[in-house]
């Protein structure tokens, strides 16, 4: 039960989705809204919304905006933001949980980094590294976009032509690491909560 | 038996030292001033401007009442007070002993250059090869190994800076009065004996300490090192640890039974670092890690040597201790420094920026970058650099950059015209005392300055200028690269250095921050009983609180040292001059010839003759050397011979005979105002001999002053010894039971029926105490403390009087009437929260004030578990028009109101619409506590307000609606509400006819006008009237107690005294000339003058009167004079100084 | 001395101009032993007639020098002080006295080298004038 | 709102109506005595006189053109503390000034004051006066008065008047209470009298007299006149400028003085009781004269001549009303209104303060704007 209109309560609900968002608003709470993240980040120029104002949706509670944008997808986890936050908050961090909020929420504009991320971390599971073919048809396959390859094509040739990519089909793997990959989702899942400090 | 000391001890000279030592030494006590640096005066003598005025002011806490005892000039260049010692380059090191009785020792530090023999010529310095850049002017400039640690300070001898200098010998040369005396000649009977094993290692350190002038023995074995210790006196023994057969630890406790005094230091190689660390606690002074470093233990050893030499720890008796350490600055080289400071050339910080613009400053106060001489045209100010910054351990605000910033604004285009830019990057403008916002306001309008709320990350250099280029996000969200010519970082406080020994030494502990901590509801004391911390020691003060905490502790201290009033100690000790009235001025000159530069034989008998053309000189005598102790000697001899009734001394700058003409005085019983210094001129840049006409001149000027010079006692000034209080609020109450508990009668006049004030309703602090124990406990010890009348339910009818004796009628409740006689007023008649009509306030129950929110957490009739949403608006009707100042109190209360709200219901949201947060101080760490208990702050803007929309509903159940905008979202926002809590901010409540009755003045809003609102702040301009509390300003319950403290030290200072005057020089009435135009009454900036009861005669009050000589001015025909500046005396120097260069000296020869 | 050598009477207060003048002292900075100084303890103790006396006297040129605006030891001097010379100035030009010749400025008491700059304009200035021809009047 | 009223004027006789009216005056509640120009007994000079008895007041003689001295500083001497009664007092416009500026010198009150003002004819100088009588006996007054009417605004003044009445371009009485009107009026049918303060409108009330409006006429008249008085002020302005540009023509201007200060003691703002010259400030010690002596070749005694008259106008000229007493004092006879009014021309328009027209206005040295006068600081 919301009494306003446009500003979801903060912190007040139950449900397990904002229970999740309540989190990273714990980690940035402190925030003064001073900007220097946004002055740090060397993506801002790619960014619809400026670090400062993804974090002030945060807290206020906007989740639809939030999801709606991409900044947090194009945090390349520089720790500019974190090194220079006066309130010494951990805003990269809080920019990971973000973008986990937003794999379990399937949100539409994390499909692509979900899906290139989840091929990436297959390929690991299976082999303890990446096979970079292996990982390329999984993230294909994953955007269910028979395009997309012609886009990397040049790259591809050019990796290929030095070496860099593993061509050995996709498999199954020894399954190694699966026994701690298994480990970190189920600790994810207990949702523990982290104290912003 | 009485065995307390009423001597207190102050440490640290800076305006808070200066302020609590004055305040001690007018009350009556004996007061030893120490500072570590080698002048006083603190950060403000390097700062030449403050705000609001711009400039300085500083002597404006010089003493206003028994102006003699002290100096009479610029605060800045020194000061003298009969009462105080001051001791520069001295040290606590040691403190014992419980309140009264306390035994401290103070370490001296040697000099070199004898403070009695330096005439200030400067020789040495030109002379003197070494260049080290300058910590006066934040290291922007160099200065010499010998140099003037105070470009202004008076005395102003030289002093050597030990580590820079290279003993060459050069200025030892050239002093012309040999008041030189480097220490490396006595190096030679410092026997130090070095002890070690390898031959390698002894030769090597041998040979660089006998290049210093050591004297050095050497011992290959422990046993070898002891038998050479019975045989001579060495004075520091090096010892390597590990030697075979008896090892250094064993050498150094051996060492210790035959020579307990001999210093020892440890020489260690890396492995057996432990050990030398163990042997420092067998005695060991220090170790010395090998390979040596001759950089490192050179200096080691010659400080080592310097305290043998100086050896001069006193140890003496006290009442109190006062700390008055101040803060250090934050150096942001030391942090991550992502704003490049010492990278980037043109990034400076604050001090550096008030050096810059100083006219001693290393470019003479031209605005030039100071790196390459350009001018800077464009600047900006960065804020919170060290402050409110987790990253660098500070949850505090600094609480002076923002003004100080603000300033240098303004300074920069004072200094460098109207068209240069300046911008301040800030996050919350923190203008929370009462004149900051009209300040602010006004800069604000200044064409070229521009406030950013938005906070630099870094400054990097131009690829192609080097200037510093910002990058920053606009309010609007864009980014911004913006070069400027220079930066300034708006540098934040930290604890001062070596607090942290201080405390050690003490006893007394530290706050989180590293600052001296005070007990709770307790402003000024330590935790150990009779030491009290003054002014900004306790943290993050500026001017204004620095000086009110710096009274505080002053009267803390008077209490503290018991034995009632000071006034016998004052009084007894007049000295007796002799009476010389109604003589005719019999004049001795006293001539100094500079070294020759006034030829005796030549100069002397022309300077002689002319001198005694006029018949009042009776004698002229010759000296050389008047500066010099063997000069002074004989002038000295030559006054006390004969029996002159003025003595005029010729000499150079008369601020150097302050001291000497007063001890001169008192040796030869003659008031000190008949004894007169000029300089003539003869120092100086210029080596050629001037021509006798100048100082003759000079001289005609001072015999003119001396002729005419009052020989009349001053009047004097009767003092009731009780006080009067008006107002029993905690200010109110503190300033009566501190009075009281120095033993003075006071009479506390509330007009309610209880006392308490304010604390009726407050709960408690910020901080989380309880206010409503603290005021059960002052009442109570108000009520039934033996000096104070408590009048509740009484009122002022009126009244009349001035310092030492006011009269005031008293209507008590049953409207008795009474009239009191006191010698001092305090007013502290408080304020109340302010009522308001915005934002809905009256139309719905659920639209509440902060005080009313206060009320009912306390009395839980507002449960926080019954609400979903609260809402506060913050500066309602504050900071703008007709109320324009900040009410301090309400962001603090309203950070204190949410995490109630918040620790009771964590699930309750709230929002805060604000402008600017104001926690100045240490109370930032609770709003940064609010935030992450998940209040959400909202900032809007003065002209953008926020909405509040009223539905109908049932009574107490209306729907509240708040409309605003969240400025870096953008989203509008409408909150439906439970609570409206507004700050309304406070007013004052000082009736226009009660600060009439007592001659006060105030301000546009109706509070109480201080003197200065820096120097004097709980001063009125009519001396004997005070103010603290509310009526001053806003400030919370702690501070107004610290207001109170403050008054009653200022109180002190009257009504610790019989009788008080006021100084030289005074002015006084001619009744025969005087046509009653009352002139000279509007005029008087003291309230000094008043028409007598039968308004037939004005009269001076003479303890008020300051001697400023405008009446004297606006008085056609000197019915007002000024005694020293008598017409006669004015008209006969300006007739002796306007003599032509080539006017003849010799009658006969009509040439010179 | 062939060149003109004026004498100028600076009426200087006590806490501002007076202490400047001892830090361009101390810093060893020079100025013309031309202008000399009477130390006052405020510029609004400056009678009019001490201004007049020093022109009639002989003085190349009168200098009053105190606080800047607001920073009045005593307050408000200085703005007392700017009234009485703004009068003197409408008055002394009528009968012969170049406005050069009274001259007020604020020089505080950190301005030690502004203090130098200002006695060396000032007695280059009035060099230039020439002297005060009250100085030959023998009625005064 | 000003009140005006009308008086017959019997036979011609304007001295006569004028009595009659101040015995109308003294009769009514608002004063109990009045102070008028009268004719003492035995002399013939016209002196400020107080009198309550109706029959004294056939003395009264306020058109003669007499000004032995500025009445300001007598109606000083009789309200600066209460007197115990009303008083009324007949003043010329300048002598109205001059006690504005002594009110606010606190010397005298407006409390217990009426100010009864007129049209001022002017007056000659003294020993000029006496020769007039001399020659006119007792029609003089109305001889005056007759011609002075009788003349066109814009003509040349009488040779007579004293110069500072020929050059005065403030005839009319300005914060009198009420003002006799004369100007631009058939004086020889009526004259008309109105108020300029309540108190005023409550006199012409109590009186009970006919009202009526002043004529237009009055108004060209007066504008026709003070022009022309103007314009002779300008004139004098610039041949005093002439006269006194420089320290050696001052020196010149002054020479005849002889430091009798009766300028000052004549002069109605000089409120001094004793005025700095006669101080011990200067009283010299005799070494010092010989310095001087020595210093300025010779020096011409008494000294101090022309410092005195600078002071004054340092002290003074911010108040002078331009009476002309000074004039009129001096034995030597320096032109020192001229002098005066001239330079307090300059004075008083520098801080914008003609001297005694405005009650409420603080006098300038008595106050200060911290953002005044900029342009006088500094040495560029």
């Amino acid at each position: 039960m919301n009494k306003v209109d446009q500003v979801p309560a903060a912190y007040r609900s139950n449900a397990e989705a904002n229970r999740e968002m309540d989190d990273i608003g714990r980690m940035i709470r402190a925030c003064i809204q001073c900007g220097t993240c946004s002055g740090s980040c060397p993506n801002e120029f790619a960014m619809d919304l400026t670090p400062r104002r993804l974090w002030r949706l945060v807290l206020l509670g906007q989740e639809e905006e939030i999801f709606s944008s991409t900044t947090f997808c194009l945090c390349s986890a520089c720790y500019y933001c974190t090194l220079r936050c006066p309130r010494g908050l951990p805003l990269t961090e809080a920019m990971y949980r973000l973008k986990q909020a937003a794999a379990r929420r399937k949100v539409k504009a994390y499909r692509t980094s979900e899906a290139f991320y989840g091929s990436f971390l297959e390929s690991v599971r299976r082999h303890g590294r990446v096979r970079e073919s292996e990982f390329m048809t999984l993230y294909f396959s994953a955007m269910k976009n028979p395009l997309l390859p012609l886009r990397f094509a040049s790259l591809g040739l050019k990796l290929m032509a030095k070496g860099k990519v593993d061509l050995r089909p996709p498999s199954r793997g020894d399954m190694r690491l699966a026994a701690l990959f298994d480990k970190v989702a189920r600790l994810e899942s207990r949702q523990l909560t982290r104290n912003d400090r | 038996m009485k065995t307390n000391s009423s001597k207190a001890l102050v440490v640290g000279a800076g305006i808070s030292g200066i302020r609590s030592a004055l305040d001690l030494a007018e009350s009556g006590h004996q007061v030893i001033l120490i500072d570590r640096s080698l002048h006083m005066g603190g950060i403000l003598s390097r700062l030449d401007y403050q705000f609001p005025t711009n400039h300085c002011g500083m002597c404006k806490m010089l003493p206003l009442v028994e102006r003699d005892s002290g100096s009479q000039f610029c605060l800045r260049k020194g000061l003298f007070h009969d009462n105080i010692e001051l001791r520069l380059g001295c040290e606590l090191t040691s403190v014992s002993g419980k309140p009264g009785e306390f035994s401290v020792t103070l370490r001296q530090a040697p000099t070199q250059v004898d403070p009695d023999l330096c005439t200030g010529c400067g020789i040495c310095s030109q002379v003197c090869p070494v260049e080290v850049p300058d910590d006066f002017n934040a290291g922007l400039a160099t200065r010499k190994a010998i140099y003037l640690p105070l470009p202004h300070a008076v005395p102003n001898p030289y002093v050597i800076d030990p580590a820079a200098c290279d003993h060459c010998g050069k200025c030892l040369q050239v002093c012309p009065t040999g008041a030189i005396n480097l220490s490396d000649q006595q190096r030679g009977n410092f026997l130090i004996l070095v002890v070690d094993d390898e031959p390698a290692v002894r030769d090597s350190l041998k040979e660089w300490l006998v290049d210093e002038g050591f004297a050095v023995d050497m011992a290959e074995s422990g046993r070898q090192a002891l038998e050479m210790l019975r045989d001579k006196d060495y004075g520091l023994m090096l010892t390597d640890i590990k030697m075979p057969g008896m090892d250094g630890v064993e050498l150094l406790q051996r060492a210790k039974q035959v020579r307990p005094e001999l210093t020892v230091v440890m020489m260690t190689a890396y492995a057996t670092v432990e050990t030398a660390v163990e042997a420092m606690k067998e005695g060991a002074f220090d170790y010395l890690m090998k390979p040596f470093d001759p950089a490192r233990m050179i200096p080691m050893v010659v400080r080592i040597f310097e305290d043998r030499m100086a050896a001069r720890d006193l140890e003496i008796g006290v009442g109190a201790i006062v700390l008055a350490c101040g803060t250090d600055y934050f150096n942001p080289a030391e942090s991550k420094n992502t704003l490049g400071y010492g990278i980037c050339p043109h990034v400076i910080t604050g001090i550096e920026f008030e050096r810059l613009v100083s006219g001693t400053g290393p470019t003479a106060g031209r605005l030039v970058r100071p790196a390459d001489g350009k001018p800077a045209r464009k600047i900006a100010w960065l804020q919170c650099v060290g402050s409110r910054d987790l990253q660098t351990n500070t949850d505090y605000c600094s609480s002076v950059c923002c003004m100080y910033a603000v300033k240098e604004a303004l300074l920069a285009g004072e200094k460098a015209g109207e068209d240069v830019e300046t911008a301040i990057f800030y996050m919350d403008m923190r203008a929370f005392g009462l004149p900051f916002q009209r300040y602010l306001d006004e800069a604000a309008a200044r064409p070229g300055m521009r406030f950013e709320r938005t906070r630099v990350h870094s400054v990097t250099p131009h690829p192609e200028s080097g200037s510093p280029v910002l990058t920053y996000m606009g309010t609007d969200g864009k980014l911004v690269d913006e070069t400027f010519d220079l930066v300034v970082l708006s540098v934040g406080q930290r604890p001062a250095r070596r607090t942290e020994q201080l405390a050690e030494m003490t006893g007394c502990k530290l706050n989180q921050w590293g600052f001296p901590a005070t007990a709770p509801l307790d402003p000024v004391s330590t935790d150990r009983p009779g030491i009290f911390v003054s002014g900004s020691a306790s943290g993050l003060k500026d001017i204004s609180e620095s000086v009110i905490f710096a009274s505080a502790a002053a009267a803390r201290a008077a209490v503290a040292m018991g034995g009632g009033d000071g006034s016998s100690e004052t009084d007894d000790k007049e000295t007796a001059y002799r009476d010389v009235s109604g003589r005719r001025p019999k004049i001795m000159a006293i001539v100094c010839t500079c070294g020759q530069r006034l030829s005796t034989d030549r100069d002397g008998p022309l300077v002689e003759k002319r001198l005694k053309t006029d018949p009042a000189v009776g004698e002229v005598v010759f000296v050389d050397r008047l500066c010099t102790a063997g000069g002074w000697q004989k002038a000295q001899e030559a006054a006390a011979a004969k029996d002159f009734n003025r003595i005029l001394v010729g000499a150079c700058h008369p601020y150097l005979f302050v001291k000497k003409i007063k001890a001169l005085s008192a040796a030869i019983r003659l008031a000190p105002h008949l004894i007169d210094a000029v300089d003539l001129g003869l120092t100086g840049p210029d080596s050629s001999p001037p021509a006798p006409a100048l100082p003759v001149a000079r001289l005609q000027a001072g015999l003119a002053r001396l002729k005419a010079a009052v020989v009349d006692r001053l009047p004097e000034v009767e003092v009731a010894a009780t006080a009067l209080v008006v107002g029993g609020g905690v200010a109110g109450m503190q300033a009566a039971l501190t009075m009281a508990e120095r033993g003075h009668r006071v009479t506390l006049v509330e007009k309610s029926d209880r006392l308490g004030g304010n604390l009726d309703w407050l709960q408690t602090t910020i901080d989380g105490q309880d206010l409503q124990d603290l005021c059960r406990t002052m009442v109570s010890e108000v009520e039934s403390h033996p000096n104070i009348k408590t009048m509740t339910g009484s009122g002022i009818v009126g009244g009349y009087g001035q310092v030492g004796s006011f009269f005031t009628t008293i209507r008590g409740p049953d409207g008795e009437i009474s009239t009191l006689e006191h010698g001092v007023a305090i007013l502290a008649t408080g304020g109340r929260e302010a009522t308001t009509t915005a934002y809905g306030y009256g139309s719905s129950d659920r639209i509440i004030t902060q005080r009313r929110l206060e009320q009912a957490l306390a009395d839980t009739s507002i449960k926080p578990a019954g609400l979903e949403t609260v809402v506060m608006i913050q500066c309602v009707d504050s900071r703008r028009k007709p109320r324009n100042y900040c009410s301090r109190v309400c962001c603090p209360t309203t950070i204190k109101h949410c995490l109630k709200i918040k620790q009771q219901n964590p699930e309750t949201a709230v929002y805060v619409l604000y402008r600017d947060i104001m926690t100045p101080g240490f109370m930032e760490t609770y709003f940064t506590a609010a935030r992450r208990a998940g209040v959400i702050f909202i900032p809007y803007d003065p002209e953008n307000r926020p909405e509040v929309e009223v539905a109908d509903g049932e009574k107490g159940a209306e729907s509240v609606k708040v409309n605003c905008t969240d400025p870096v979202s953008g989203l509008k926002l409408t909150i439906e509400t439970d609570l409206l809590v507004l700050a309304t901010g406070i007013v004052p409540r000082l009736p226009a006819e009660l600060a009439a009755t007592f001659g006060v003045d105030v301000d546009e809003h109706g509070f109480f006008r201080p003197a200065d609102s820096k120097w004097r702040p709980v001063d009125a301009l009519k001396e004997g009237v005070f103010a603290c509390g509310i009526c001053l300003g806003p400030r919370a319950a702690v501070e107004s107690m610290a207001t109170g403290q403050a008054a009653a030290s200022r109180a002190l200072r009257i009504i610790s005294r019989r009788r008080i005057s006021s100084g030289h020089p005074v002015a006084q009435v001619r009744y025969s000339l005087c046509a009653l135009c009352e002139r000279c009454i509007e005029a008087c900036p003291y309230r000094a003058r008043m028409l007598d009861t039968d308004r037939t005669k004005v009269v001076v009050n003479t303890a008020m009167c300051q001697g400023c000589g405008t009446c004297a001015a606006v008085c056609p025909n000197g019915a007002s004079v000024i005694n020293g500046y008598l017409r006669q005396q004015m008209f006969e120097t300006i007739d002796a100084l306007t003599q032509a260069f080539d006017e003849p000296l010799d009658l006969e020869a009509g040439k010179v | 001395m062939s060149e003109f050598d004026p004498v100028i009477i600076a009426f200087v207060c006590n806490w501002c101009t007076y202490t400047a003048a001892d830090l361009a002292g101390t810093s060893r900075l020079t100025y013309p032993p031309n202008v000399r100084l009477i130390r006052v303890m405020c510029t609004g103790m400056v009678d009019p007639q001490y201004v007049l006396k020093a022109l009639l006297e002989g003085a190349d040129a009168v200098l009053v020098s105190g606080c800047h605006p607001g920073d009045c030891h005593y307050i408000n001097g200085n703005f007392k002080a700017r009234r009485r010379i703004k009068l003197l100035k409408e008055i002394l030009p009528r009968f012969g006295f170049d406005p050069q010749r009274l001259r007020l400025t604020w020089i505080g008491a950190s301005d030690g080298v502004q203090f130098a700059g200002v006695m060396n304009d000032l007695v280059a200035q009035i060099r230039q004038l020439g002297p005060n021809q009250a100085k030959l009047q023998m009625v005064i | 709102m000003a009140t005006c009223v009308k008086l017959k004027v019997n036979g011609k006789d304007l001295i006569a109506t004028l009595q009659e009216f101040y015995r109308s005056v003294v009769a009514s509640p608002m004063a109990d005595q009045i102070l008028a120009p009268m004719l003492p007994a035995n002399g013939s000079m016209v002196m400020p006189t107080l009198t309550e008895d109706p029959d004294m007041l056939a003395a009264a003689d306020p058109l003669a053109p007499s000004f032995p001295l500025n009445s300001a500083k007598m109606v000083c001497r009789l309200t600066r503390t209460d007197p115990g009664g009303e008083i009324a007092a007949v003043m010329r416009p300048c002598e109205i000034r001059a006690f504005v500026e002594l009110v606010k010198l606190k010397q005298g009150s407006f409390d217990r004051l009426l100010i009864i003002g007129m049209d001022c004819l002017g007056a000659f100088r003294n020993r000029d006066y006496l020769k007039f009588v001399a020659t006119n006996g007792k029609d003089s007054s109305r001889q005056f008065y007759s011609q002075a009417l009788a003349a066109k605004p814009d003509a040349d003044p009488s040779d007579q008047l004293a110069p500072a009445c020929r050059f005065c371009d403030q005839p009319t009485a300005a914060n009198a209470d009420v003002v006799v009107a004369l100007w631009g009026l058939d004086c020889e049918q009526e004259i008309m009298i109105y108020s300029q303060s309540d108190k005023g409108a409550r006199l012409l009330e109590a009186l009970n007299l006919e009202t009526a409006s002043l004529p237009d006429a009055r108004e060209r008249y007066l504008q026709s006149l003070t022009d022309k008085r103007k314009q002779l002020r300008q004139q004098m302005y610039a041949d005093t400028t002439a006269a006194t540009g420089g320290i050696d023509k001052l020196g010149a201007y002054f020479c005849a003085c002889v430091n009798c200060y009766n300028c000052r003691v004549a002069c109605p703002v000089c409120y001094c009781r004793e005025c700095v010259f006669v101080t011990d400030a200067f009283d010299h010690e005799p070494s010092r004269y010989m310095a001087w002596a020595r210093r300025k070749k010779a020096v011409k005694m008494p000294t101090d001549t022309i410092f005195y008259h600078l002071t004054r106008l340092a002290h003074m000229s911010l108040a002078c009303v331009g009476c002309g007493q000074c004039s009129n004092a001096c034995p030597n006879d320096i032109p020192l209104a001229e002098f005066f009014c001239t330079v307090a021309a300059d004075t008083q328009k520098a801080f914008d303060y003609p001297a005694g027209s405005d009650p409420r206005a603080k006098p300038p040295l008595t106050e200060f704007r911290e953002d005044e006068f900029s342009e006088i600081v500094g040495i560029d």
